[in-house]
């Protein structure tokens, strides 16, 4: 254990004796989920239905990715969403199909959200040529522009004055098309956030910043890295701003709906904190002691994906057996995934040079 | 040809390819109201209105990742950074996004950015106002880097870099705003990004230059020629793409070569471009390259000392005297 | 006049007509000054006179030196504080000598105010070895690191975490000083901002960080560069904040000490907007069409160095006569400055290489 | 002589002079708490507390700030960046501020800073965590650079870091973290910075590499051995200050050069040091220098394009070959 002495300048908040105590101090506190049902907010059984095949799936290609990482299928980076599903799949919901996605690195439900195919997304974890990106990105680069999936961005907040660009040519082109960029906390202390949300405010960009708050940038708890309250940054730019549950696909639903019609109505920007966590690690080699398994398992108890599916069972809206019916075929969609993503033929050597350039291609001393 | 000073050529290009191109806007600071910090975008505001010149806050990181987000969703931004010495703050966007984000979503996207400005220094502006960064962002792959010499060159080359799918990086100088030069009146004029030129013939020794330095370089060959030593100036124009061909080309007739650079000595244009001359052309070579730089020291305010720091035509012709061997 | 299509997307909030019709616009509105005497405020007689003088030699030294500019005597950027003279001299008389201070390139006034003579700082313009940063520096670089004046920096925002780390040093030092860190309205925009006020809130740094908000960035009207109220960017960072008249030395120093005070007591940071107006332009080559003679004029009313004129004239602390011989003095000391800058030498070469490192001196390939 | 992985030299190197020297800390993200994400920092916490093993925001333009800050007022700090590719949104504070803040105030303060962390490419990590930075900042007069290849050299150059009074960059590979090397165990083991090594004596042919490419210069020297070719190789170890003399006093045995650089090739340390030679060597070479670089090409995350993108020994031998004409 770290030596404390008692009158000795201390700079950051002490973060690892949390817990020891018995007592489990939350990384986040999760506001109340919305008390409408699927239909008062306008969605039908169809709707979420659709909703809890798109967490499972989530859910099934990540477990499975890291089950092909563990076993050394691939190399690189895997951050994985698990936890967090209710976020993507309740704002995809909520946003247009041609409303404009763009987030960080952790990527994956994202990309299955909006077009990306089970194989397209394993195959690029592969690195083989038939991923989403050619296999030119990996895990952190999942993208599908086509569908206005701008991709996931590995410099934190680095993404965030791109979301912002976003929304300036959704403007300037006066097509009405809602801009969101996703970040996590970690990401609130760049600069890159403060710039932005200054000009947006100035510009009035339809633009909606949303962090990922899962308690933790890495092995730091947010508030060991960041002050106040998140959503509370958004005062000092008199901008609008809103604060709620991520581990409910309705609430998240419920609010990003709201937001992005105002937004789409007045072209006035929001900052919103969706309160969420992350099951795993930051990425595949973290050791998590910065957290305890208690906290761990307070929000296990409410999985996103859990409580859709009791969701469904309570209001009928689904039998155990269609329940079953849906993992059975997800869980086969994954499989296959991995099999096409096995068989698939990595990038010849020639697209080393490929996908540089849309102009003119041009290397230096290319021998 | 009309003469023109160098930002009246500047701005011409961005008028006649935003008149050319809806999708093509100005933004960076002061480059509206104010009608730019050194009048380079002067009456574009009156003349496109307030959606298509905009004035930024002082926020380099934030309003160029804006304009790499607006590049990839269907505009064509010019960002203007009051100088490059600034851009620091913003390299992050340059390096890790405008050159990056196309290859690794596996060409899903196109980021036709221009990022322009004034390069290196501009007389007594103190350590941190005159950096050249021209060479710093050719480290990196994906971007053009044109720095041009004279108003004709930037007009035509400006034009390219707006109409490029891709980064550009377009430097100018403070120094040479008011510099004034014959430009094509050629309708639509074009200068294809990559192709240097030869400014001047000569067969003794060849001088690549390119800039600010091209004036340095070209002040040394009117002095030398009095001495009967006729200089071959090859201005590269673009920093990346490179025109090493044209350079070897001139060098397997002078077998002498000189750079001219202001940048520090370390790693700039002068020694790629001695490098690949030493390996292209080392058969042809009667001396070793040599090159004239900035020291390795920051830029001081002090007038003498500022001028002793900056290259000089007489540092030109000691380094070409050094190559013919007459020193 | 630019063109203005009722129904085109606008960015930028627009400037240049303010003023048209006979009414100004203030570009800052200054809050009420103290109604505290000097004695309230618990200075002496001696203590209001002095900072007259300071004020005085501030403005004197700007004014000859813009001359001196004009005349062709030096070269490079001139940036006049001229207007805002009430803040340094308020500040430095609130803070202890060993506080630390460190501000942007319009720097002149805090050197003078911070041990600088007027023949160091004539000299430094000059670029003469005499001047106090040896001629290397030149306008945007005074500094007196031993009076705890730590210069004048270029990069807007740049020096913002500069101060940060004064600040972290004095409490990694336990030293009790405290740093007041000072910037543009312009600078407020910059991340550095964002990042470093993050930080000092967290780790409970010693530090004050002030805006200077003169109106203006540049040709850029506060409003039209930042949104909301610059004070109120605390808000986002749980951070103390306070909003004074910049115009008025007696408000700035009852603000600034109670604030150093409190800082030195908790170690906790504020953010402090002090607004004032600069009269000159930017720089020397500023046409100043971004704003109109009238608002100029309002602003020159309530000059700072006339106030404190008035103040000692009014509450008989000096007589019309004492003042004269002060400004007489100063006068004679500007003058002389300028001939010590005229007749100091320029560095000699060698002191090209002097000065880069403390350690021993590497240049890559001096010939 | 223990034997030590490179992550352990390099936290010994701190541990020492932390102990030695109350004013050095070590401030970044993940540093404490977490003990590293490479676990470079590891224990460190634990010895010497709170107050000077700091965890940060992810903010490194900020905390890069604070650190120059820090050092001007009496501190020395250690600032680990997670990797350079992040720093490049501190550049400011390394470029503008760190190396130029004592020159412009006439040497009225000093800045004894480090930053440090991982370099280049470390396996498969996309476009962004993959690009060296060494040689972009050996442009700026001030700073020094340093990019050691093995641990020995990593805890005597780390040491001479931290007692510098300017700033220094002090970089190191995540790929090499693991990798395990005899080191001096002599008490205060200081290698002075600047000056480079010879690893291997050879007198067919001088190889230049550090860092991570030292090992793949290692690689194929012993390839080459067995085919009667006999390399020297010398590792500059700091690139900036560069041993140029070193260097060229190698090749005026050896008569060719063959560098191998981490970075893109433009304007790297291949060029640089393939300048001079070609500058001060020319007499004595028998063939041009050649260099082994990356393309010019962002990095692939997909494996076989990745292997193809990194330099590696068959490419060092290849370009061996050319120059001393076995090819
Ligand atoms: C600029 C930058 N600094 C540091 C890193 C290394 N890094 C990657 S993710 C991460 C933590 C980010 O946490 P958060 O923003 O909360 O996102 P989460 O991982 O929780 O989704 C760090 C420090 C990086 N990729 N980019
Ligand atoms: C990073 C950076 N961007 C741009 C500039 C150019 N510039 C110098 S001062 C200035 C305006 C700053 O205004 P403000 O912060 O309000 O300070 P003031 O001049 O009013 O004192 C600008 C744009 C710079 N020096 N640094
Ligand atoms: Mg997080
Ligand atoms: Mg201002």
């Amino acid at each position: 254990m770290a030596k404390k002495k008692e009158k000795e300048a201390i700079f950051t908040p002490i973060g690892i004796e949390n817990g020891k105590n018995g007592q489990v101090e939350k990384s986040v506190d999760l506001p109340d989920p919305t008390d409408k049902s699927h239909k008062d907010l306008g969605l039908s059984d169809d709707d979420v239905i659709n909703m809890f095949e798109q967490m499972f799936l989530q859910r099934r290609f990540e477990e499975r990715a890291m089950q092909m990482y563990q076993k050394g299928k691939f190399g690189g980076f895997l951050h994985l969403y698990i936890g967090q599903e209710a976020v993507s799949t309740g704002t995809v919901h909520a946003l247009n199909d041609d409303d404009d996605i763009i987030t960080a690195y952790r990527d994956h439900g994202w990309g299955l959200m909006r077009g990306v195919s089970a194989k397209e997304g394993m195959a690029e974890l592969y690195g083989k040529a038939t991923g989403c990106s050619k296999g030119k990105g990996g895990s952190m680069h999942f993208a599908n522009v086509e569908q206005h999936f701008w991709g996931g961005y590995g410099i934190v907040g680095g993404h965030i004055p791109i979301g912002g660009g976003l929304a300036f040519a959704n403007k300037y082109q006066e097509n009405n098309r809602v801009t969101a960029t996703f970040f996590g906390d970690g990401a609130v202390d760049q600069g890159a956030l403060h710039e932005t949300l200054n000009m947006s405010q100035l510009w009035k960009l339809p633009c909606i910043y949303v962090v990922e708050n899962n308690g933790y940038s890495m092995g730091t708890a947010a508030r060991r890295h960041t002050v106040n309250e998140i959503h509370e940054r958004a005062k000092g730019y008199g901008m609008k701003s809103a604060v709620f549950n991520g581990m409910d696909a309705l609430t998240v639903y419920e609010n990003m709906k709201e937001i992005a019609d105002e937004v789409r109505k007045d072209s006035m920007p929001w900052f919103v904190e969706i309160r969420t966590y992350r099951y795993r690690g930051h990425s595949m080699s973290d050791p998590q002691k910065y957290r305890t398994k208690e906290e761990l398992e307070q929000y296990q108890k409410v999985d996103p994906v859990e409580r859709m599916k009791t969701y469904l069972l309570d209001n009928k809206i689904a039998k155990k057996k269609d329940i079953e019916k849906i993992q059975e075929r997800i869980e086969d969609e994954v499989l296959e995934a991995i099999d096409f993503a096995e068989e698939s033929d990595f990038p010849g050597d020639e697209a080393l040079y490929e996908d540089m350039f849309a102009d003119t291609p041009h290397f230096h001393d290319r021998k | 040809m009309a003469e023109l000073q160098f930002r009246e050529a500047i701005r011409d290009a961005m008028d006649e390819e935003m008149a050319r191109d809806e999708k093509v806007f100005l933004m960076g600071e002061e480059v509206a109201e104010y009608n730019g910090a050194y009048k380079v975008s002067e009456g574009l505001l009156d003349k496109y209105g307030f959606k298509r010149v905009i004035d930024t806050p002082i926020s380099e990181l934030g309003f160029a990742g804006i304009g790499v987000g607006a590049a990839m969703n269907g505009l064509r931004p010019i960002v203007e950074f009051m100088t490059f010495n600034f851009a620091v703050l913003a390299a992050d966007q340059i390096i890790n996004h405008a050159s990056k984000a196309r290859y690794m979503l596996g060409g899903q996207l196109n980021t036709p950015i221009v990022f322009r400005g004034p390069n290196a220094s501009a007389g007594q502006l103190g350590a941190t106002h005159s950096v050249a960064y021209d060479s710093m962002y050719a480290q990196f792959p994906g971007l053009s880097v044109i720095y041009p010499s004279e108003p004709d060159d930037a007009k035509g080359l400006l034009k390219s870099a707006i109409r490029n799918d891709d980064a550009v990086l377009f430097m100018e100088s403070e120094q040479m705003y008011g510099m004034k030069g014959e430009v094509s009146d050629e309708e639509d004029y074009i200068i294809p990004i990559g192709k240097g030129k030869i400014k001047r013939e000569g067969d003794d020794v060849t001088v690549v230059a390119t800039g600010k330095m091209y004036h340095i370089a070209k002040q040394a060959a009117n002095q030398l020629a009095k001495d009967g030593v006729e200089v071959e100036i090859i201005d590269p124009r673009t920093i990346k793409p490179l025109d090493i061909e044209l350079i070897v080309e001139s060098i397997k007739k002078t077998n002498r070569c000189v750079i001219v650079d202001e940048s520090h000595p370390f790693g700039g244009l002068a020694s790629e471009v001695g490098f690949l001359i030493q390996r292209e052309a080392f058969d042809y070579l009667d001396a070793p390259v040599r090159r004239v730089t900035l020291p390795d020291v920051n830029a001081p305010f002090s007038k003498p000392l500022f001028d002793l720091w900056l290259p000089d035509a007489k540092q030109v012709i000691d380094a070409v005297n050094t190559v013919t061997y007459r020193n």
